[in-house]
């Protein structure tokens, strides 16, 4: 599916020119904590979104202030999507107390609060909870919010998915579901694990409706998220979003991907959302080629200012390793 | 002050807390239209409504990690389950989750829940439905866990957890559910991590939590009779625990029985004896010795199920044992 | 639903009376553990099978040798649908060392291993896995076995449903679902815990078949069940069975069942299947009156051998208590 | 004798057992076509077929209890957890099922199934992705427990584990995978219930397993230059313990520090060390110091994490006081 270039544009060229740069963002810091990782800056686990910024730019171009959103351990693209300053999230993998979460969380656990966003889980399907949990608490409090749950392919077949879509279908929790299908769980294909990969069809067990989306074209994810989006804030029920993507890189960094061939790989990176949307804007003299070029180099200084902030940081105290373990201080503990 | 049945206290304590604070909601099976499965939640639907008592499907795991959510967005779930023994299917929510959230996120979320329910053994309920979990979960940072031993504690205790802004796993026993005694009315609050001394002795003091409390009473009567006047301590909170009541009692009485109802090995009266062993050697003047269940899953046969649990006979040996052993 | 009364009889006259024998077997084996608790000799949750008889045994009519069954807590039904002794299931419930699980399972634990009878599972979801093991297994060894897999309306929501559903449909495993919905968890409508109450439908989520059963009508399920055993005997894959059915009493025997009207128990215990089958087989002139009467009088006699049994046997010897928590003797345990 | 790392250790337990008897098969996640995610599983698949060597979704209740019922069948499974964190949302199938069935069922149903994978911290892997395990497993009857300090005794183990007759945990430590060291080869068993003495000493018994091993060892060079001679004692398998071997050990020291990297409170230590007071009480010379992992989830930032986890200064101060302190 090549992307779809709109003869009267349904986004506006503001609106496209700050998704562009939200995506231009993710893919740089993403690019930048790869080095980092290299040079040991950063350990762990690194899972990049690198591939898959058109699901994130765009649906994410929808949430509201009240809206909550929770996600896997490949958690960078949202936040950052969200608007978690670049700083934050490089301090985070670092380790450094500048971060996120004070260097306790590093990769696969961002949080930010003032978005509403609920982290970073490390556990495949660990967050389905969570995400419905606050679609509950914007009925409890009728805030009119929604709640955004990203996940992968392979987390389609966790217990908790189960579970916790059969309540939201229950209860009219306004949850959307977002299947961020990149085709592999690790080095499974999901065909190898999912017994009938009609993902979207998954709603009708429940009762609910399901979608299909090409994540690769940011106009699709943008226009089709904003409709959904606006079903789940009246309807109140849960939906489930497929939306097809592509991770070019690894698994995580530790991985060579050698279960995919080149040329799979290739054929993605062809319908690159960014290379997409930057040249339909060129195309469409929306913005010059220097423009672009500039873009880009502002954006890979403020990445850069990011990885020097982190680097300069200083790791947390000591006296807060056992700080955070309980809010209150009750007892002798 | 009333009295009341243990359930009837628990569940006042639910009724002020949640008129108290309307952030304060209940989910779990059978706990709204059922009135609870045993009854512990009976009249808060009719009270509070739908809204803020939820019968749930049977997905543990599902709205365990709901209220996680709900708690990370402002509002205060207390859970129930029908058992602890079903907290088994939650257990990464729990574990991962709720004892998790507040550090990994540094300090940016913290998860105000109460988990409750009846933990450890029911009448000859077999071996599936009669885990106690304490053990377990007071292994894991970031959870308190409290156990209560008579209705006005349980009262206390839970308005404590329920203001807690940590997760607290709150466990109560089937078997005491009938359990009565006084209950101060209205505000009555016993703080998270503070033990109590339910009997004063002098010559043994031993530690008792929950049910264990109902047979170290017992016992204490037992052992008066022939002289030897046993401290009765009840820790109350599990995690943290009440280490200077505790080493207040040991260096008067220099000796120790702790009583628990669940298994032996890896058990939190392990722990309990090592804190003693390692603050207090010098004050002890025999070995502690532990009375918990035997080494076996539990059988349903009446005389198998009475063999594995502690009984008064055995504390009552234990604390004999420990005592002429000077 | 009327039972349907076959001009041409699809089962032989032999076969039916067979079944019927095993359903009353069934309703004087629950009739007797009722009354054996209200008099104490049996403690603990005690969960009848009464209103269910013609599912378990109009399944189990198809079983073969190599066949596994495996189900929840309410096991008693199931276990003597397949052979079991009544003495040695009354010995179970009265907690006696003659029982079928030494007296150390109890009513919720019934096994039976000359029948490859699995359990017996007390927690709900608890016996999925075990099921779409045992159908691994003959897979493994090519036994040609299929695995019949009993659960409760209840325990579709629960996250090892869809987990051992998808394996199971995944790999290829000749596993039967077997949902007996009895229209209750406990005191919760299945309208309150699932989200969707088309069950058979939830196959589909999976790429499997579902089917849905008149419970109640024996005819129907055997007929029915026995083609759809033929099918997953050869083609290995899973199937969903929705198996409309009822229970007379209350989840166990504390349960007073105050969630539900006399109207609608009555009108369940109407269609009645020992009453349906019992009248068809009388007025087809298959049986007399005073055969039937007979039948019945010698079954009671046998439940009553069975009471008596269990009432002499000992309890096991307190040497066992430590017993059979290890097979293997190791080290200094 | 080659010399080989721990994971091929490992793996070549997993070839000679898969050989010897075809009821045995693994199943877990990246098994197969990916080698394991630690390549653990290097060459299965491929000399053994996807028979015998599965790849299974992100299901971990799911094919935990698929090996329950196979292993009633009479199979012999042997279930990677890719790594034991993700063992808590399997955790009802372990306990419940597991641990349970040869008792509930009155033997007639034994499980012979082997649950295996990494334990403990990984490297930076944060507060999800550390989790000990072996002290909530340890506590339920039903199950053994064993985690091997090196690559021989893996091997040892490990095979004996895939013969037993119940359910085995086996811990491993992705931080060990590349250790290297001599393995017997062939037929080489290590029983289970025999802990093993790594080094002799005379003044203070370390008690280690597993990654802890390798860090008393160093501690104990550190030591031996100040005249301090550690006996260091493995109990490799953890239950049950091998606890003549530790009363024959701290008969001779009377003196003991005992090092786990999991969590403190409820440890393993404290129930070890709990047997040792109690059987041992008169031998001891000073109380037991138990090292372990600071009470807080595990943190990412580098500095955090190394002061959570235990060290060789930290066993070498232990030591010290525990011998100072006659
Ligand atoms: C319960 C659990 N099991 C296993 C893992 C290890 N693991 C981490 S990510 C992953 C693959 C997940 O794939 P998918 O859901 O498709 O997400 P993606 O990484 O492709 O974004 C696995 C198996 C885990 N973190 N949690
Ligand atoms: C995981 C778990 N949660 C809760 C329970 C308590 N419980 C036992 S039976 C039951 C209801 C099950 O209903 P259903 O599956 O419809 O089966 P039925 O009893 O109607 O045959 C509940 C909630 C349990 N045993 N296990
Ligand atoms: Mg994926
Ligand atoms: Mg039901």
């Amino acid at each position: 599916m090549a992307s779809v270039k709109n003869e009267v544009p349904t986004i506006a060229k503001d609106k496209m020119l700050e998704m562009l740069e939200k995506m231009l963002n993710i893919r740089h810091f993403e690019e930048a904590s790869i080095k980092a990782y290299q040079q040991k800056k950063i350990a762990g686990f690194l899972h990049t979104y690198i591939g898959q910024e058109a699901v994130g730019v765009g649906t994410l171009a929808h949430k509201q202030p009240q809206d909550a959103v929770v996600t896997t351990y490949r958690c960078h693209g949202l936040s950052l999507a969200l608007g978690l300053p670049p700083k934050a999230g490089m301090a985070e993998l670092f380790g450094r107390v500048t971060g996120c979460a004070r260097g306790k969380g590093g990769s696969m656990h961002f949080f930010d609060k003032q978005h509403n966003f609920l982290g970073g889980h490390g556990i495949v399907g660990g967050q389905f909870g969570v995400g419905i949990g606050a679609a509950f608490k914007s009925n409890y409090d009728e805030d009119n919010a929604v709640s955004f749950i990203f996940f992968g392919d392979g987390a389609t077949v966790q217990g908790t998915f189960h579970e916790c879509f059969n309540l939201a279908a229950l209860w009219d929790l306004p949850a959307i579901f977002i299947c961020e299908d990149n085709q592999y769980g690790m080095g499974t294909a999901c065909t190898r694990a999912i017994a009938n990969t009609v993902i979207a069809s998954k709603a009708e067990a429940y009762g609910c409706k399901g979608y299909t989306l090409n994540g690769m074209d940011l106009h699709e994810v943008h226009d089709r998220m904003r409709d959904i989006v606006k079903e789940v804030r009246s309807t109140r029920r849960p939906v489930l979003v497929h939306m097809k993507t592509y991770r070019y890189f690894g698994h995580s960094v530790s991985d060579a991907g050698a279960y995919r061939s080149k040329e799979e790989v290739d054929s993605y990176k062809a319908r690159d959302p960014i290379l997409a949307i930057s040249r339909e804007l060129i195309d469409g003299k929306s913005i010059t080629e220097d423009e672009f070029k500039n873009l880009q180099k502002k954006i890979k200084n403020q990445i850069q200012e990011a990885v020097d902030f982190a680097d300069e940081s200083p790791e947390p105290p000591l006296e807060e390793l056992t700080q955070h373990v309980y809010m209150d201080e009750v007892g002798n503990a | 002050m009333a009295v009341m049945e243990m359930k009837e206290a628990i569940n006042q304590a639910l009724k002020e807390e949640m008129t108290r604070d309307e952030k304060v909601f209940i989910l779990g099976e059978e706990v709204a239209e059922y009135n609870g499965a045993y009854k512990v939640t009976k009249g808060l639907l009719d009270q509070f409504g739908p809204k803020r008592v939820i019968d749930t499907p049977i997905s543990e795991a599902g709205f365990a990690g709901l209220a996680v959510g709900a708690a990370m967005m402002g509002l205060r779930p207390v859970v129930e389950f029908m058992s602890f023994n079903f907290s088994l299917v939650a257990m990464d929510q729990i574990i991962s989750n709720a004892a998790k959230m507040y550090y990994m996120s540094g300090g940016l979320y913290n998860i105000p829940m109460v988990m409750r329910g009846p933990n450890g053994a029911g009448p000859r309920v077999s071996s599936q439905h009669s885990h106690n979990m304490e053990s377990v979960f007071a292994h894991f940072p970031g959870l308190h866990v409290m156990s209560p031993s008579n209705p006005k504690d349980a009262k206390g205790m839970l308005k404590s957890a329920i203001r807690c802004n940590d997760p607290v796993v709150f466990l109560e026993n089937e078997l005491s559910y009938g359990m009565k005694d006084e209950v101060p009315d209205g505000e009555f609050l016993v703080p998270i991590g503070k033990g109590d001394i339910k009997r004063e002795g002098t010559d043994v003091t031993i530690i008792a939590w929950a049910r264990m409390m109902s047979l170290a009473k017992t016992a204490a009567d037992e052992l008066a009779k022939e002289g030897i006047h046993a401290e009765l301590l009840d820790p109350r909170t599990l995690k943290p625990l009440d280490m200077p009541l505790i080493a207040q009692s040991v260096r008067k009485t220099n000796r120790v029985v702790i009583v628990e109802e669940g298994h032996f090995f890896c058990g939190l009266g392990a722990q309990i004896a090592d804190n003693i062993y390692t603050e207090l050697f010098d004050y002890l003047d025999s070995p502690i010795i532990r009375i918990a269940q035997s080494e076996n899953p539990m059988p349903y046969a009446a005389n198998l199920e009475a063999a594995t649990l502690p009984s008064v006979a055995k504390i009552v040996n234990a604390a004999k044992h420990v005592s002429y052993n000077v």
